[in-house]
């Protein structure tokens, strides 16, 4: 029999990347390990969903319920999508993985929520224990306004607090910012040894880190630190030169060296084409699809949602990042946080990972 | 008592001086012809007695009622109604809606959310009596952009006597239309209650000299004459600087 | 002249109506026997229907240009949802009354800005208005769940016996009685006198002025009024989808809903309808399709409807069914 | 520049869809002087719009001396020897007085708009005023310079009076019957004014619906009453 | 005092760059009276024509600028012949339904040529580096931007104003049929000034890509920015264009350093200022 997979993201529009990592993530899945688990074939059907957009992630997400009977839900690239989606898993009786959206809170809006992706809490708050041991003291903090900015300043935040270091200022930039020159004047002005930044991934991230340079932050020793958001691998060869150097905390770097991530590239960027396009949510699908497999196998088929949650709770393997586990609490992954830095190796801009932080949860998760 | 009243009405255009210390008075009743060489404000001291520009100076009382800084809309409520040099009609309404329209305002009831005035008896009549007596009850339901320039005219003066003026400002009523049909508007202007004040602009000299009886002259911005017609035809001034072979 | 000079009911447009009515019911029931699984799309169609509706009024019959009235939109779904997920308020018609009350006072707010313009200064003025209320929304994260949307929205069941189901039935059939009344009441609003006004005030407010019609405050009333058409179009979408986005603030969405409007057709309520309907079943058929590529196929869509469709999809119609009359006299 | 003839034969035209002309035929030798007259709306406009190259053409042939026109576009009838002053003026309202002249010029050098001031001392005092703050009948004193100065070969010329005190009518009157004199313009004339459209045409053309309902010399129909009655009176 | 210079200076710079984007859409919305909402479409072609000729072809700036602008101006002549000039005169309505559709097409079409991802183009060393003014070091990029945008301007204003073809372009657009009838050659005077405005776009997009980086969003991205722009200078308004940059560009640079978490709330405050002050725009010719 086909078992059906429902999977919502951004598969045209600004993060149109994105989509297609997310397909690319699903197609070394199959590459890998096959379309069928035991006698039950698997079915991919997409629907595309280009922007935050609840009102028409709830739509489309009924629609792949009810129309295509679809047994699993995953992907979602935005919160807001994924909370629209939340409310009608349990009267559907459907699971949802999400491959990417990273707020703490989306996984109590259903107990029938799993997430393979990362939180933007998860990844910042390594960034903290990193700059202090650099002997960085006094730090300023600039990000997007918007939730993930938000999550991302108040985990540093904290936890540079909490290692004894001082947060001088935290700056909040409208997204729509494409001049950061005054940004950067206001960091010199702030006297931190550090910046922490987070912006969305994409094309922000050049005109911040540019203006980085330009305004001779760069020279003047100032650290910038920042969640691997930033320095994502598909962005990497327009960013190179001027993200050298840069500090970023992540759960995942295409640079990665293990079998299973060498295993997933190759297939990954098979299907892509191109492989400089591959970037952080293939593998939040692969694992996902690795997930939504063991609750198949674990149903055997059978459309029963509180079982196939069940199964994976506490469920462990190696991926393509490392060692990752699913925390039975609140069914979200727990994993290694890498430190990387920007660097030129062999001709290629990559994410040099240089220290791990083991076993990392949610330190954003709040119990309902 | 004077229906329309206007003090020392005064108004520049950067170093042009169109209007210059103007006083005029419109009794109930008055026919007035307003003349002038070209570019002399006319139509500026028209818009400016109505509120569509703001004069520098001077005021405008309507029967006894200093409306010198009230909006064209107040004015039209106090009895001031005028009509304009170039047609400006609703091009995608038809003259029934027209007309039905300037009557409802009239009645305070154009701001009705509910209701058609199709079925509206008192509407329907009194705006086809309107049309009929126009000649314009043919081209009833038709679009405006569709009709000819001379029966826009005509819709002009329409929609003038459907909001029953005190006072009537024309400005140019007749212009293009020919001079056969001008005696069309010459029967609607006659069939306007009596006590109305109408002040004609015009440069139609026939027109004028049957309509009018009274008629001022301006020149520069500046009220050169008021007189009857027959004064006028014979002053020297007005002769050379206006009429030129009309006179003769 | 003893000629009858009022015009009997029928004539006046009502026949119209019911027929129109009687269609809208039976393309609702179709949908919802032939097309089940899509009932939560119709109705999401239905809310953005009511937005472009109350564009149409601003834009097609009383001459404002907007390019930002998914504020008022906004509004109504925002009201909606705080009602519900903060004050605890879950009664679907309280949450769509509050909508439309919301949405009435943001058309007012805004109307006192935008009627400050003309032309492209209006357009700019009303961008600006969507903008503000959005980073509003996102600044006021604590009430509004900024980015993240704003969740723990559950509306009770309709009249206490209809829940809000996974099959939409619920909201579907909401949605489509909404529809049906407010294009009733906006056919008789268009017809009135004020409606009359309006659509004068569009084509010269000079002229209107120079009747003594007050132009500002029509302008003002009936931006009300679109922004209580809009707002209850943005409380349905709240009651049925159960979260509320920023998008629903966006210039994005203003500028879309102008396009399904122009598509279908201004100043014409059927236009806004058929517009919005056809743009999103479009759109949606052609992402199914083609999730990567269909933007392209979008875009030529519309290029060729302005090409050969002047007024819209609805003037065509028109075209057509003239050609049509015309050729069967002949 | 000499004098052209305008022959038209057969031309039915109208607005999109509609018809508004119906088969006109009409010659006007080189240097005439022809009134075109006819109640409201019975298509005078529509007919010189057409000779412009304005309106839809169903059928028909315009030719100006030896050249054909309608496969021309407006442009290049302007430049063949067409003039056009239309009814509503067509001031370019956002230009200035000047340049509204300059517009006109054709290929002419820019110190020939002086001619326009000579011929409305009014014009020179506003130059540099916008078109679109002109009073009316210094719009009408606009739009008819401009045409002239562009030299046309044959001028029509649509209510051109409209607006104009009675001085300026008669030096303007006077202009065109010395311009058409000089053998340098034909002229066409719609006119509402019986009298001046009398005094100034040699050849009267009567519309009638879109048709030519009567057609002869300016003595004959100031003769006829009975036509005028008929066709020029008030029609009902 | 350093502060507020160094801040001076970032807003000139951005202000400039915004003016060489935005004024070629000034030019068709003010005096060809075009709502051509594509025009960051044009200025992203432009961009991705320079990024392919430096990066894959390995062309020197200047020469990749060139043919940027006269790609972007060749391919305006068929798309002015054959889609934009059916919509003269057209309600702007309609000119937005048409100019979105076909950025909705070309944004697709890039996304499938050039791929999702972000774009460079490479800049000679000469535009690379800082220069020094004395106070501060300003990025040579930007002060190129600033003296393309003073020579644009002074150049547009010195056509539109001062030649026989600026009357010719403003009589077309005044009424066009009276200006054929008049002998001006209408269809030939748009499409020469439709193919300039296109160039501008172009020419905005290469020398302002480095604040605003070229992808397939960009067309959609910057349109209200644009917008806005134009219609607080006032459209068709060179002088109003430039002032409108200046200041918005003053009021978001300051914003963005006094109080970030605030800076479009001031941005459109300032618009909606400036507009019910100015409703035809700073230096807008009155209707
Ligand atoms: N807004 C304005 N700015 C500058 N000058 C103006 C403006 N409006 C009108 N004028 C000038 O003021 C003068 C008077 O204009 P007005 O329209 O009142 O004349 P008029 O007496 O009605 O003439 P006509 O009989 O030709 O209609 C004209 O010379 C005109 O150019
Ligand atoms: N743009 C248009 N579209 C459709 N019909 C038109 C248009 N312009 C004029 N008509 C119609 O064409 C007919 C002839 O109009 P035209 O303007 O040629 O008359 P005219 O003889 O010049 O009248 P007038 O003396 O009023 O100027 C009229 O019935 C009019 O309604
Ligand atoms: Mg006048
Ligand atoms: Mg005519």
């Amino acid at each position: 029999d086909v078992i059906k997979v429902g999977v919502v993201g951004p598969f045209s529009g600004g993060a149109a990347l994105q989509g297609r990592n997310f397909q690319a993530g699903i197609e070394a899945y199959f590459a890998l390990h096959g379309k069928t688990v035991g006698e039950h074939e698997i079915e991919v059907i997409y629907r595309d969903l280009p922007a935050a957009d609840p009102g028409q992630s709830a739509a489309l997400t009924q629609e792949l319920i009810v129309g295509e009977g679809v047994q699993y839900l995953a992907g979602y690239y935005y919160t807001p999508d994924a909370m629209a989606a939340a409310p009608i898993l349990e009267e559907a009786n459907v699971p949802m993985v999400i491959f990417n959206a990273a707020t703490s809170a989306i996984v109590n809006a259903s107990p029938l929520v799993v997430r393979t992706s990362f939180t933007t809490f998860q990844t910042s708050t390594p960034m903290a224990t990193v700059a202090r041991e650099r002997g960085i003291s006094k730090a300023i903090t600039v990000v997007s306004d918007y939730g993930p900015g938000i999550d991302a300043e108040t985990a540093f935040v904290r936890a540079f607090g909490a290692a004894g270091g001082e947060t001088v200022q935290s700056v909040r930039m409208p997204m729509t910012t494409v001049d950061f020159s005054p940004i950067m004047q206001r960091i010199k002005d702030s006297g931190a040894e550090a910046v922490f930044a987070f912006l969305p991934a994409g094309p922000q991230t050049l005109g911040f880190m540019t203006a980085f340079v330009e305004n001779g932050l760069k020279d003047a020793g100032v650290q910038l630190l920042a969640p691997g958001d930033l320095t994502q691998e598909s962005d990497l060869p327009v960013l190179g030169p001027n993200a050298a150097g840069m500090l970023t905390t992540f759960h995942y770097a295409v640079s990665h060296n293990s079998p299973e991530n060498i295993a997933f590239i190759e297939a990954a960027s098979n299907w892509l084409g191109n492989p400089d396009e591959l970037s952080f949510p293939a593998v939040g699908a692969y694992d996902g699809m690795t997930v939504i497999a063991r609750m198949i196998e674990a149903t055997d088929g059978r459309q029963d949602a509180a079982a196939a949650v069940e199964a994976v709770k506490g469920m462990e393997w190696i991926s393509p990042r490392g060692p990752v586990s699913i925390n039975p609490e609140n069914r979200h992954l727990t994993q290694n946080i890498y430190l990387r830095e920007v660097a030129e190796v062999e001709g290629k801009w990559i994410n040099h990972e240089l220290q791990v932080f083991e076993n990392q949860g949610d330190p954003g998760w709040v119990a309902p | 008592m004077s229906i329309l009243e206007v003090r020392n009405l005064s108004k520049r255009f950067g170093g042009l001086n169109v209007t210059n210390d103007i006083s005029l008075v419109l009794n109930p009743g008055d026919r007035v012809a307003l003349i002038g060489p070209n570019g002399a404000g006319k139509t500026t001291f028209v818009n400016l007695v109505t509120g569509h520009l703001k004069a520098d100076a001077g005021q405008v009382l309507i029967a006894g009622q200093d409306l010198s800084t009230a909006s064209p809309t107040a004015r039209v409520h106090a009895g001031l109604v005028r009509s304009f040099q170039v047609t400006r009609l609703f091009p995608d309404m038809s003259p029934e809606e027209h007309v039905a329209l300037a009557i409802l305002q009239r009645l305070n009831r154009a701001e009705r959310i509910f209701g058609d005035y199709r079925a509206m008896p008192d509407v329907m009549d009194e705006a086809y009596s309107i049309l009929d007596l126009l000649n314009l009850t043919p081209l009833a339901r038709t679009r405006v952009s569709d009709i000819a320039y001379g029966q826009q005219r005509l819709l002009e003066i329409a929609l003038a006597m459907a909001l029953r003026p005190k006072v009537l400002l024309l400005d140019e009523p007749a212009a293009g239309v020919p001079s056969s049909d001008t005696v069309l508007i010459e029967k609607a202007l006659d069939q306007l209650p009596p006590d109305l004040a109408v002040l004609m602009i015009e440069h139609d000299m026939d027109f004028v000299f049957r309509f009018a009886r009274r008629v001022v002259v301006l020149a520069a911005g500046t009220l050169i004459f008021d007189g009857t017609p027959q004064q006028v035809a014979a002053d020297p001034h007005v002769r050379e600087a206006y009429l030129g072979s009309y006179a003769e | 002249m003893s000629q009858p000079r009022t015009l009997p009911l029928l004539k006046r447009g009502f026949l119209g109506d019911i027929i129109s009515l009687a269609v809208m019911i039976a393309i609702a029931v179709i949908c919802f026997h032939f097309m089940p699984s899509n009932l939560s799309f119709f109705t999401r169609i239905i809310a953005i229907m009511l937005l472009v509706l109350a564009i149409d009024l601003v834009t097609g019959f009383t001459g404002i240009a907007t390019l930002g009235h998914a504020a008022l939109y906004g509004a109504g779904a925002y009201a909606a949802g705080i009602a519900a997920a903060k004050f605890g308020i879950n009664d679907p018609i309280l949450m769509l009354l509050i909508g439309v009350v919301a949405g009435a006072i943001m058309g007012l707010i805004s109307s006192l800005v935008i009627l400050r313009g003309h032309g492209l200064s209006q357009l700019v003025l009303s961008i600006a208005v969507v903008q503000l209320a959005r980073e509003a929304a996102n600044k006021f994260s604590g009430w509004t769940g900024g980015s993240d949307g704003l969740s723990g929205i559950s509306p009770a069941p309709l009249f206490g016996t209809w829940r809000f189901d996974l099959w939409g039935r619920t909201s579907y059939w909401l949605a489509v009685v909404l529809l049906l009344v407010t294009f009733f009441l906006l056919r008789q609003l268009v017809r009135s006198p004020f409606g009359k006004l309006c659509q004068a005030i569009r084509q010269d407010p000079v002229r209107v002025r120079a009747m003594g019609a007050p132009v500002y405050l029509t302008q003002v009333k009936m931006y009300a009024i679109s922004g209580a058409v809009a707002g209850l179009g943005g409380a349905l979408s709240a009651v049925a989808t159960k979260v509320v986005g920023l998008d629903s603030l966006s210039f994005e969405l203003s500028a879309e809903a102008v396009v399904m409007l122009v598509l279908g057709g201004t100043a014409n309520l059927f236009g806004a309808m058929i517009g919005s309907g056809v743009f999103m079943w479009f759109e949606h058929t052609m992402a199914t399709i083609n999730p990567y590529h269909w933007l392209t196929i979008v875009g030529a869509l519309l290029v060729v409807v302005v090409l050969f469709a002047p007024r819209g999809l609805t003037g065509m119609a028109e075209t057509l069914y003239n050609r049509l009359i015309g050729g069967l006299r002949k | 520049m000499t004098a052209a003839s305008l022959t038209i034969s057969g031309l039915t035209a109208g607005y999109s869809q509609t018809r508004i002309l119906e088969d006109i035929d009409l010659s006007v030798p080189a240097g005439g002087r022809t009134a075109v007259l006819g109640r409201n709306g019975m298509g005078k406009t529509t007919l010189f719009a057409s000779i412009a190259g304005q309106t839809r053409r169903h059928g028909g042939t315009i030719r100006l001396d030896n050249t054909e026109l309608t496969a021309l576009d407006g442009a290049a009838r302007a430049r063949a020897g067409l003039g056009y002053v239309p009814q509503n003026r067509a001031i370019f309202r956002s230009l200035t007085v000047e340049e509204n002249l300059l517009s006109g010029l054709k290929d002419r050098p820019r110190s020939a708009i002086e001619e326009a001031y000579t011929l409305f001392p009014r014009l020179a005092e506003r130059r540099q005023n916008m078109g679109g703050q002109l009073s009316g009948g210094e719009q009408q004193m606009l739009t008819t310079a401009r045409t002239i100065l562009g030299q046309p070969r044959l001028l029509m010329l649509d209510e051109p009076l409209e607006g104009l005190a009675p001085v300026i009518c008669d030096a303007l009157m006077e202009a065109f019957t010395q311009l058409a004199a000089s053998g340098t313009m034909t002229i066409l004339l719609v006119e509402q004014r019986l009298k001046a459209a009398f005094d100034f045409a040699d050849t009267i053309v009567i519309l009638e619906r879109g048709r030519v309902a009567w057609q002869g010399t300016s003595a004959a129909l100031q003769a006829d009453t009975a036509t005028i009655d008929r066709l020029l009176g008030v029609g009902h | 005092m350093q502060t507020i210079l160094s801040i001076g200076v970032d807003a000139f710079a951005y202000g400039m760059v915004l003016f060489v984007i935005s004024i070629g859409l000034s030019v068709t919305m003010g005096l060809m009276k075009f709502a051509n909402l594509a025009h960051g479409a044009f200025a992203m072609i432009g961009g991705y024509v320079a990024s392919y000729a430096t990066q894959a072809l390995g062309w020197h700036f200047g020469f990749a600028l060139l043919a940027a602008v006269a790609a972007c101006m060749v391919l305006a002549v068929p798309l002015e012949r054959f889609l934009y000039r059916r919509f003269y005169g057209a309600s702007e309505l309609r000119q937005v339904l048409m100019t979105i559709g076909l950025t909705f097409m070309i944004i697709g079409i890039a996304n499938w040529l050039m791929g999702p991802t972000l774009k460079t183009i490479a800049l000679p060393p000469a535009l690379q580096g800082p220069v020094d003014i004395g106070f501060r070091s300003v990025p040579a990029h930007k002060i190129f931007a600033a003296v393309v945008g003073l020579l644009v301007a002074i150049g547009l204003w010195l056509l539109i104003e001062r030649t026989f073809f600026g009357v010719k372009l403003r009589a077309a657009v005044d009424d066009a049929p009276m200006a054929e009838a008049l002998g001006i050659r209408t269809k030939i005077v748009y499409a020469i000034s439709f193919s300039i405005a296109i160039g501008l776009a172009a020419l905005g997009g290469v020398v302002g890509a480095q604040l605003l980086p070229i992808e397939p969003q960009y067309a959609l991205h910057h349109m209200v920015t644009f917008l806005v722009v134009v219609s607080v200078g006032g459209a068709g308004s060179i002088g109003g264009a430039l002032a409108a940059c200046l200041i918005l560009g003053t009021v978001k640079t300051t914003g963005s350093y006094l109080m970030p978490e605030f800076g479009n709330f001031f941005f459109y405050l300032a618009v909606i200022a400036i507009v019910a002050v100015f409703p035809n725009g700073l230096m807008g010719r009155a209707k």
